[in-house]
């Protein structure tokens, strides 16, 4: 499925194949996005982990089509319930924004407008796609503000984003981007701004959405401990281009990708003794627009030797390993096996 | 709210106060320091045959050998509670707000700003509709065509529009439309509008357009600065992922931030005009603060510059005070700080 | 970014805290802040052109008068010699067409005294730059002093400095200028005539500009307060001296440089509508706004003694605008 | 001097090119030149400087507004409380002093005439008491009749107060009224022993000393009558008992007066005004530019001001010779001078006063009055227009006065200064035309070496803190001073003791800025001021001026001159030489 691009309606209710957004500027073009393929089914979460400047919230974005008509350039397809929407008019897309498919930002202070009131925003929201009347819409409204769990929303409703907190302004979101029912729900770093103990009442209260609704969810994070809880499949994403990609065992237990590794070495968990080291990826991450030659990932890895000098290259290809688990590396599967059982696992159990 | 807008003004009236306690210290306490005595001053205000008798008159009618508090005192009185000042053989009366007498032309200094006003205020007026018009509108749409040659062009104009010093604008549009052309009457033409209307609008269209040219500029450059500073927030993305009409994301989200900052600044500007545009007005001869306060500094009438000085301060102050206000009605985040 | 400078009229564009937060979320490896913003600029064709004109004008303005008499010299007529002989005394405007413009008087003659337009410009040059330069300069001082302290103790401090700044933004300017110019002594502070004035001058607009480059200040260090390296020295025991100068400051660099820039020019038209209100440098001493004063009672009948100084000044300040605007581009790409 | 303001006595002089003789008998009392009443039906029908010599456009048509404008506005339009030559001129409209000039163009409208009074003045033996009897049945706009004492009242208020600054204060200055607390601090008139009033119609003046020309004191507008019990003080301005031909219909300060017929003046009575127009409308605080054009155009009358035309309508005059015949260039009372100061080195050096004399370039420091136009290059102290005037030339520089280098070196070295030296110019900061003198002295100075700095002060306290502060003077080290100086009445002794007499030096307002104290000079004005014979008094100014000339101090520029224009629409125009532009009570519209 990744070489073999379809020009055909596919299976999926959502599928990307080969899709590319660059930017052109003036430092040169930004390749935020270079070559990206997936599916996902309804009922079903996708996770898409990466560093900041990975890619992924432009993903999302371009998915949404919120780069259409901009400077961007955007190639590859976008299959919606078997509709195509890298070719679609920016008009047709928008019309599906917000009720087919919706978003929940990252920051839910600045991504909603501090002159409206939640209800307003809300009402805004479900009166774009239905046509009733504001009173009909407040009352949804408040139902859904409801439904994500806020107190007493017939009062809150009318209240400002500043006047919540953190949490219930995450919820307010939330609601804001189910209250038409989508289908595609994507959530770009839901819980990063949250305290942990909100984060979990956040997550669930997602997973719960998420059955109640049928919808298909990409969540995208920075944070592999979300996902854990979340996805049934995970996207890992780096420089532009998926490195790995596989169902959330796969990545969690049989990871191939030494970025991948790395992730998983710098995620903070309870169970692991305050005084440990992590084990970070040394480095930042490539510029978008001078990609490194070969493989993106060369200069920050620690096998870039063992690949036959092809690190620095070649640009690896995006390959299966067994069973629908995809990896883009130079070493061969046997060896990245070996390193994750032999040295890798055991450095991240030594508990 | 209330209490708000209680707390505002109170703030406004000690920065008034702060102001004339300043400004007095300029035009007071500066020459004195500089080692002006009262005789001296009084000796600007005595005719050129003043014999010493006039001079020490001058010094006591004026009360310029009080100590400096003292007099600070009597000019802070005059303003809130009026104050009588001596005209020969009796006594003038001259009720709050009381700036004193002209030294030159004996009128109370008041009257003479109310007089002076309605030609600030026309041209003020006049010039922040257009410019506000035309600096907005350009602004908005350099903005969403931003990098276009439409953009290009209306910002290279506005650039030059901020370059330009207002007086060379103003003789450039004299020489050209009232002296060469002769579209346009010339400079000192103003005419009040209750007086004839037609010539009211003929004098000012130029000083209009001179003064707007400036500010639209000015305005263009910061509606496009804040539209693109808008544009790229996170609500406008997320107004944007609910599937609403670029128009309406424009006019209904991005519009309402970035025109609130914009009023903010207008309500200023037109605060300081009201002060005087003494540049314009002394370009285009209209008979305004501006020029009042010119020819005042020019014939060392200290009340009407103190008293210009405070007016045009009060008006700052004021426009600072219903900006505060507005934003605070505007901006439901203000409310609560 | 040039205020209005009508009388009082002195709104900066407000974009101050927005500036120069970091690069953004594209992140590009290996160069610094510098070098990218090098790179844009040189990119920027309009900024290369404004930084040309700038660097012409300075030295231009270097090299008017001196050494051996400077570019003035060279081109022949000194710019306070009268040629009566090539005015109409009965209109008291150059004999000649164009108002005297010609190989040896490029920009033509004065009317009343036919003195040489063209050296006139060039001495003027050196004193709309040196104030401008100048006043900046005690702007930037002063301002970035106060509004560090402002922006970095808060509380009461920040206050009084807030509270000052309203202040100083209250008054009308320009008819302060005007006034304590006008009341100016001959000598005082053991300096007289011309360098004393000229002091006045640019102690009085960079005494009253100062509170725009404090509020950006202010603004940066309130949020560079907040960022982790300043809690690191903090956490490390370093004094607030240290932390203010050594860490501080160093993030200031750029923005103070930006808004530098574009007060530069707001203080050239402030000088030259002091010289254009009567109060600028004694004569013969030319300046570009004193020209233009005597340039009102004769535009009708010789409109270039208008034109070129007011020329003079457009180029000037659109130079240091376009320069200013590239610089704050280059370093501040979200401003684009 | 505060205020540009002043009247001159002007005997035209030789300089004049126009013979006066032109203009025989005076132009009132409706006896014209013959032949200007024909021409005066059109001005096309005029000729450039027509109206200095003559009746132009002579109508004795009555009705229509006449309409002034002036760019400043009046320190007062009290008679009592101004200081400017044209107010006295226009005041005259609404207040009748006790003398008054002629109404003629040329010679004779230098001659006083009987306006209040029944004659001129009756000294007594001593010259110290001078005795006016009013003309009978002379009544305010109110029907009132006017009487003595409302003549001393006006005397008393306009130089004993120290509200009413603005006039010039030489009746305190001559009266013998000692310890006198003028009528706003002491209501009681009779404690005023400067002016006696035996009865309702006598007015006698007591001096300190002999005064032979009192008549001309007495011509200066504060002799007009002021009821004491309509006097308001600075407020009087606003509601003027009139006496003259016109009264207030109503006054905006600043802005705009209207003066309306006033019915109960009688023509009988008053053999010197007319009243031709219904109204007469005054505009303050109008610009310059504009004043010119709406001139051009016809829209007003009169420039009130009587300063000329500015720079862009004198092109336009000059180059169009219909415009150009419709204008008028006469001497103003006014020298522009520089002064050296006699105290400052090396000024103290008569050689070094001579090198600044011979060194000037003449042309330039006329170029900024307006050229020719502006000004004909002076070399004496007095204007061609004082009584005694007499042209000579002591420091002849060099061929059309464009300087004599050679001169001013040998002079410089004759000083012990052969390279030159430093010292200052002091000019008033605010008259560019002064400051622009100021550059060109500085220029020519800088050719023989004298690097001059020019120091500008403002106008308003010049006289009481800078250059008319001889401490201030010596210790700033200003040796030049750019002046100019107009008399407050026709003579030479209203034009020169003031700035020469070495006892009028004064350690603020001073106008002897030179510090010239020559006893010769001193003698001579003390002489010439108790000399009654009017012939021999002119002869002594004249001996005055050569004196003041001879210590180089005193160094003019231009006898300064104006361009008047006359639009068609105006009637009955001359150029009054006692004030130096057009007789503002004759004047009269062309209907349209």
């Amino acid at each position: 499925m990744t070489t073999a691009p379809g020009s055909s309606a596919p299976d999926s209710f959502l599928e990307l194949r080969d899709l590319r957004i660059h930017f052109p500027t003036e430092d040169g073009v930004v390749k935020s996005v270079d070559g990206l393929s997936f599916k996902l089914d309804r009922g079903k979460t996708l996770g898409i982990v990466g560093e900041s400047g990975s890619g992924k919230s432009v993903t999302s974005l371009g998915i949404l089509g919120l780069h259409k008509g901009g400077r961007a350039k955007i190639s590859g397809e976008i299959w919606l319930d078997g509709e195509e929407l890298v070719g679609a008019s920016v008009d047709h897309v928008r019309t599906l924004r917000g009720k087919k498919m919706a978003m929940i930002f990252q920051d839910p202070l600045s991504s909603m407008h501090p002159y409206y009131t939640v209800g307003a925003q809300i009402i805004e929201a479900y009166r774009i796609h239905h046509k009733v009347s504001k009173q009909v819409a407040r009352k949804h409204a408040i139902d859904m503000l409801g439904r994500v769990g806020i107190p007493q929303p017939d009062k809150r409703v009318d209240s400002y984003p500043h006047e919540f907190s953190g949490g219930m302004r995450q919820r307010a979101m939330i609601a804001m981007a189910l209250s038409c029912d989508p289908e595609l729900l994507i959530a770009d770093e839901p819980t990063t701004a949250l305290d942990v103990t909100v984060q979990a009442q956040i997550l669930d209260l997602m997973l719960d959405l998420q059955r109640e609704f049928n919808s298909a969810l990409i969540v995208i994070t920075h944070d592999l401990g979300v996902v854990a809880e979340l996805s049934d499949d995970i996207l890992v994403m780096y420089g532009g281009r998926c490195v790995e990609y596989g169902s959330a065992e796969d990545i969690f237990y049989r990871p191939e990708h030494p970025y991948t590794w790395g992730l998983l070495g710098s995620m903070p968990r309870l169970d692991r003794e305050p005084t440990e080291r992590l084990m970070p990826i040394k480095g930042s991450p490539p510029s978008l627009i001078n990609v490194p030659t070969g493989c993106a990932f060369n200069p920050r890895c620690a096998y870039e030797g063992r690949t036959g000098g092809k690190a620095t290259t070649e640009v690896p290809q995006l390959a299966e390993t067994e069973g629908g688990h995809l990896v883009r590396c130079h070493m061969p599967p046997a060896e990245r096996r070996a390193i994750w059982e032999n040295e890798i696992k055991p450095m991240l159990e030594s508990t | 709210m209330v209490a708000f807008i209680v707390r505002r003004v109170i703030a406004a009236v000690l920065m008034l106060a702060v102001v004339s306690a300043a400004t007095f210290a300029i035009f007071f306490l500066i020459p004195r320091a500089l080692g002006q005595t009262p005789e001296g001053m009084a000796s600007r205000y005595v005719g050129r045959d003043a014999t010493p008798e006039a001079i020490q008159g001058a010094v006591k009618r004026l009360h310029l050998d009080d100590p400096l508090i003292v007099q600070y005192g009597r000019f802070a009185k005059g303003i809130v509670a009026g104050e009588d000042y001596s005209l020969g053989p009796r006594k003038a009366e001259c009720p709050a707000p009381c700036f004193g007498y002209s030294f030159n032309n004996n009128q109370p200094v008041w009257p003479t700003l109310l007089d002076r006003l309605p030609a600030t205020m026309s041209l003020a007026a006049g010039a922040a509709i257009l410019w506000l018009i035309a600096g907005v509108s350009i602004g908005i749409v350099s903005a969403l065509r931003r990098g276009t040659a439409l953009d290009r062009a209306a910002m290279t104009v506005a650039l030059a529009g901020v370059s330009l010093p207002i007086y060379f604008t103003g003789l450039v549009s004299l020489s050209v439309f009232a002296y060469t052309l002769g579209i346009f009457p010339g400079g000192g033409t103003y005419t009040s509008i209750s007086e004839n209307p037609i010539a009211w609008f003929q004098a000012l269209v130029l000083p209009w357009i001179t003064l707007a040219f400036l500010y639209a500029a000015l305005y263009a450059r910061l509606t496009r600065a804040g539209m693109l500073e808008t544009m790229g927030e996170d609500y406008i993305r997320t107004a944007r992922a609910k599937g609403l009409k670029e128009s309406t994301v424009v006019t209904k989200h991005a519009l309402r931030a970035t025109l609130t900052p914009i009023l903010t600044i207008f309500g200023l500007d037109v605060g300081l005009l009201l002060g005087g545009a003494v540049l314009t007005e002394s370009t285009f001869s209209i008979p305004g603060v501006g020029k009042l306060v010119i020819d005042a500094i020019r014939g060392n009438d200290l009340p009407v510059v103190l008293g210009v000085t405070m007016f045009a301060a009060f008006f700052i102050v004021l426009a600072n005070l219903i900006v505060d206000i507005l934003y605070a009605v505007v901006d439901p985040r203000v409310r609560l700080s | 970014m040039t205020t209005p400078l009508d009388v009082s009229g002195q709104a900066m564009e407000a974009q101050p805290e927005a500036v120069l937060q970091g690069t953004g979320g594209k992140a590009i490896e290996g160069r610094s802040l510098g070098q990218i913003a090098w790179t844009r600029l040189k990119r920027d064709k309009a900024a290369v052109a404004g930084a040309v004109v700038v660097v012409f004008l300075v030295l231009v303005a270097i090299f008017a008068e001196r050494p051996f008499g400077g570019l003035i010299a060279l081109f022949g007529d000194s710019p306070n010699i009268p040629n009566n002989d090539l005015i109409d005394p009965m209109t008291s405007a150059p004999t000649a067409p164009l108002g005297g413009i010609s190989l040896e008087h490029p920009f033509g003659l004065e009317p009343v005294n036919g003195r040489d337009i063209f050296a006139r410009i060039l001495s003027g040059a050196q004193i709309s730059l040196l104030v401008a330069f100048l006043a900046t300069l005690v702007s930037v001082v002063i301002g970035a002093l106060l509004g560090v302290l402002a922006g970095y103790f808060g509380g009461w401090i920040d206050t009084v400095i807030s509270r000052l700044m309203d202040v100083f933004l209250a008054f009308p300017l320009l008819l302060f200028a005007i006034a304590i110019v006008g009341a100016l002594p001959d000598q005082a502070l053991g300096m007289k005539g011309n360098a004393l004035r000229i002091a006045v001058i640019v102690f009085i607009i960079g005494f009253f500009s100062w509170p725009y480059i404090a509020r950006i200040v202010r603004g940066q260090t309130l949020s560079l307060r907040e960022r982790e390296f300043v809690d690191a020295a903090r956490s490390l025991g370093a004094t607030n001296r240290y932390i203010i100068f050594r860490e501080v400051f160093p993030n200031l660099v750029a923005p103070i440089l930006v808004y530098s820039t574009l007060l530069i020019p707001t203080n050239i038209m402030f000088e030259a509508s002091l010289s254009f209100l009567g109060v600028g440098v004694n004569e013969p001493q030319a300046s570009w706004g004193g020209m233009l004063t005597r340039a009102v009672d004769y535009y009708q009948i010789a409109p270039h003694f208008m034109i070129v100084p007011g020329l003079a000044i457009f180029i000037t300040v659109m130079a240091f605008n376009l320069l200013g605007d590239g610089l704050r581009d280059a370093l501040d790409p979200r401003a684009r | 001097m505060r205020k540009t303001k002043a009247l001159a006595l002007a005997a035209l002089g030789t300089t004049l090119s126009m013979g006066l003789a032109a203009c025989g008998g005076t132009a009132g009392g409706g006896g014209n030149n013959t032949g200007s009443g024909n021409q005066g039906t059109g001005a096309s029908g005029t000729a450039f400087n027509d109206a200095y010599t003559k009746l132009v456009n002579a109508s004795d048509a009555k009705g229509g507004t006449l309409k002034f404008a002036l760019t400043d506005e009046p320190d007062s339009t009290d008679p009592g409380n101004t200081y400017y030559a044209w107010n006295w001129n226009f005041s005259r409209l609404y207040a009748r002093p006790l003398m008054t000039y002629q109404p003629a163009p040329g010679e004779e409208g230098l001659k006083l005439v009987p306006d209040l009074a029944e004659g001129p003045g009756q000294a007594s033996e001593d010259g110290k008491t001078w005795t006016y009897k009013l003309k009978k049945g002379i009544k305010y706009d109110d029907g009132t009749e006017v009487k003595a004492a409302d003549v001393k009242y006006a005397i008393a208020r306009s130089n004993f107060t120290s509200e009413l600054t603005d006039g010039p204060k030489y009746f305190a200055q001559y009266l013998d009224a000692e310890g006198y607390k003028g009528p706003y601090k002491d209501k009681n008139l009779d404690d005023f022993k400067g002016v006696e009033t035996p009865d309702d119609y006598t007015v006698v003046f007591k001096l300190k000393a002999p005064f032979s020309e009192f008549d001309f004191l007495v011509a200066n507008p504060q002799s007009a009558p002021v009821p004491q019990a309509k006097d308001t003080g600075l407020d009087y301005e606003k509601n003027v008992a009139s006496t003259g031909p016109y009264k207030f219909e109503s006054y905006e300060v600043g802005k705009q007066l209207n003066l309306v017929k006033n019915e109960n003046w009688d023509p009988s009575t008053d053999t010197t005004r007319k009243q031709l127009p219904d109204r007469i409308e005054v505009q303050y605080k109008q610009n310059a530019d504009d004043i010119d054009q709406r001139l051009l155009n016809g829209q007003i009358h009169v420039d009130l001001g009587g300063t000329g035309v500015q720079p862009a309508a004198r092109a336009k005059i000059v180059g169009k010779p219909e415009l150009k015949n419709s204008s008028d260039n006469p001497y103003t009372p006014f020298n522009r001078y520089a002064m050296m100061s006699t105290k400052v080195k090396p000024f103290d050096n008569i050689e070094c006063r001579k090198a600044v004399q011979y060194a000037t370039d003449k042309v330039a420091t006329q170029a900024p009055w307006g050229g020719p136009l502006g000004g004909d290059i002076g070399s004496t102290a007095m204007t061609p227009t004082t009584v005694g005037y007499k042209p000579f030339d002591l420091y002849p520089n060099g061929q059309d006065h464009k300087g004599d280098k050679d001169k001013a070196k040998a002079s410089l070295a004759a000083c012990g200064q052969p390279n030159g030296f430093e010292t200052n110019i002091a000019v008033r900061g605010d008259r560019v035309k002064e400051v622009q003198v100021a550059e060109a002295l500085q220029a020519s100075l800088d050719q023989v070496g004298i690097k001059a700095t020019i120091k500008k002060y403002p106008s308003g306290d010049w006289s009481s803190q800078y250059a008319g502060k001889p401490e201030f003077v010596h210790k700033n080290n200003l040796g030049i001073m750019i002046a100019g100086w107009g008399s407050d009445w026709p003579s030479g002794f209203g034009f020169l003791s003031q700035i020469v007499d070495g006892r009028f030096i004064k350690d603020s307002g001073n106008y002897n800025m030179m510090e010239l104290d020559d006893p010769t000079v001193n003698e001579l004005l003390d002489k010439g001021i108790q000399t009654t014979d009017t012939a021999a008094r002119n002869e002594i100014w004249s001996q005055v001026d050569k004196k003041v000339m001879e210590s180089a101090a005193f160094m003019p520029f231009v006898y300064e001159k104006t361009l008047l224009f006359r639009p068609s629409n105006l009637t009955n125009v001359y150029v009054h030489p006692a004030y130096g532009m057009y007789d503002y009570t004759w004047l009269g519209v062309k209907q349209q």
